[in-house]
């Protein structure tokens, strides 16, 4: 299984977390994030969004930001998975799972990757909302939460 | 030729998602930007806006990143996957 | 679904991320950790493990450690199993699962949670290896983390 | 009454799994510590390891808690789940 997947078919968690323990007796400690689609952003009503992104350099970014985080940390696996096109509410976006001897390097792992990829992958989100597509705005709180590694 | 491409609401303000810029004369993607914008004035206020991203072949850069022939350049808004 | 389960059976990681995110859409971050019986510990080779507790205080601390969670990070659901008896290699010990609107709060959660229930919650791992069954010493990594919160 | 419980490699230790102790002249969870390692002499250097810890009613206390009839004591080494 690659490390990394950038799909507009949808996934299901439970198989990604199963593939990334498979045959795998040394990882301790699993962490996985699932992003989803949410009914409500920054006040708005939403009932779905659009993933566009930058084929090709988006791979490069997260194998980039998958290697950072494997120089960092001892890593049994790691999982990358970014859903692009149209996604309706609930549905994952996103999906880094972690797998570690020890828990501390599985969670700071985990986090790590999703700090870098919400400041450091292109991919942009449109939301639905009854007023109509609205481009998601990037948030300080984002930039911040990547500096601190 | 340099590829420039525009993604996401720069590319919807810009009304513009590709475009092929003669290489001669361009030093640095601060310099393409001006070329670009002097060709089109109302481009300026989105591409100079502090929150663009540069990348060069893939790779985020700065401004003062060097292009050359065949290179391909994006302009991009921050990004907001995840 | 019960916020907590102390149980013999094993449990399924991606069931209990299903029902964590079953029929919510507020909850834009979920974040997991999960347990598993590894080969090596302390560099002894480990073959399977058995898992004691206090019946009656553990959920008791368990319940307790979730309260203190939610009252530090907005959290839509948590789940927290912990199993107990005879375990075998690559079984999962435990889940924690925390979904929110954020992944910050997400991330700590799970985090506060799994270092509060490895310092807190009256459970005690005996390891089966080739030499015997040997109990698990406690770590000053795991007090240290706790102490972070 | 009280009734005291030892657990995983304490109770292995102790070779006790559990004990109940009349509860008068006992005031802390520490003087019925005492009282045990004075029935037991062999039991002093487990029980009054620093690492033991104490539950009152299914609660960590500390050595001062007070105890009481009816209560259930639990002496336990540190803690090992997850």
């Amino acid at each position: 299984m690659s490390e990394i997947s950038v799909q507009v078919d949808r996934f299901d968690a439970g198989q990604e977390y199963a593939a990334l323990i498979a045959d795998d007796t040394d990882g301790g400690a699993a962490v996985f994030f699932v992003g989803r689609v949410r009914a409500r952003s920054e006040g708005r009503q939403v009932t779905g969004l659009t993933v566009e992104h930058y084929p090709g350099m988006t791979e490069q970014a997260l194998e980039r930001i998958v290697q950072e985080a494997r120089q960092r940390w001892p890593l049994q696996r790691v999982r990358v998975v970014h859903r692009v096109g149209a996604l309706a509410l609930g549905e994952p976006i996103v999906f880094v799972g972690a797998l570690s001897a020890h828990r501390a390097a599985a969670f700071s792992a985990a986090e790590f990757i999703m700090d870098y990829l919400k400041t450091h992958a292109p991919f942009w989100k449109k939301e639905r909302t009854p007023e109509g597509d609205v481009w998601v705005n990037a948030r300080d709180s984002d930039q911040q939460a990547a500096q601190r590694w | 030729m340099i590829t420039v491409l525009f993604f996401a609401q720069l590319r919807d303000q810009l009304g513009c998602e590709s475009v092929s810029v003669p290489a001669q004369d361009i030093g640095t993607l601060a310099a393409l930007r001006g070329h670009l914008v002097a060709r089109n004035p109302h481009w300026q206020p989105h591409l100079e806006a502090d929150s663009v991203l540069f990348a060069v072949n893939q790779t985020l850069v700065k401004a003062e990143h060097p292009v050359r022939a065949g290179d391909e350049v994006a302009f991009m808004p921050p990004v907001t996957g995840g």
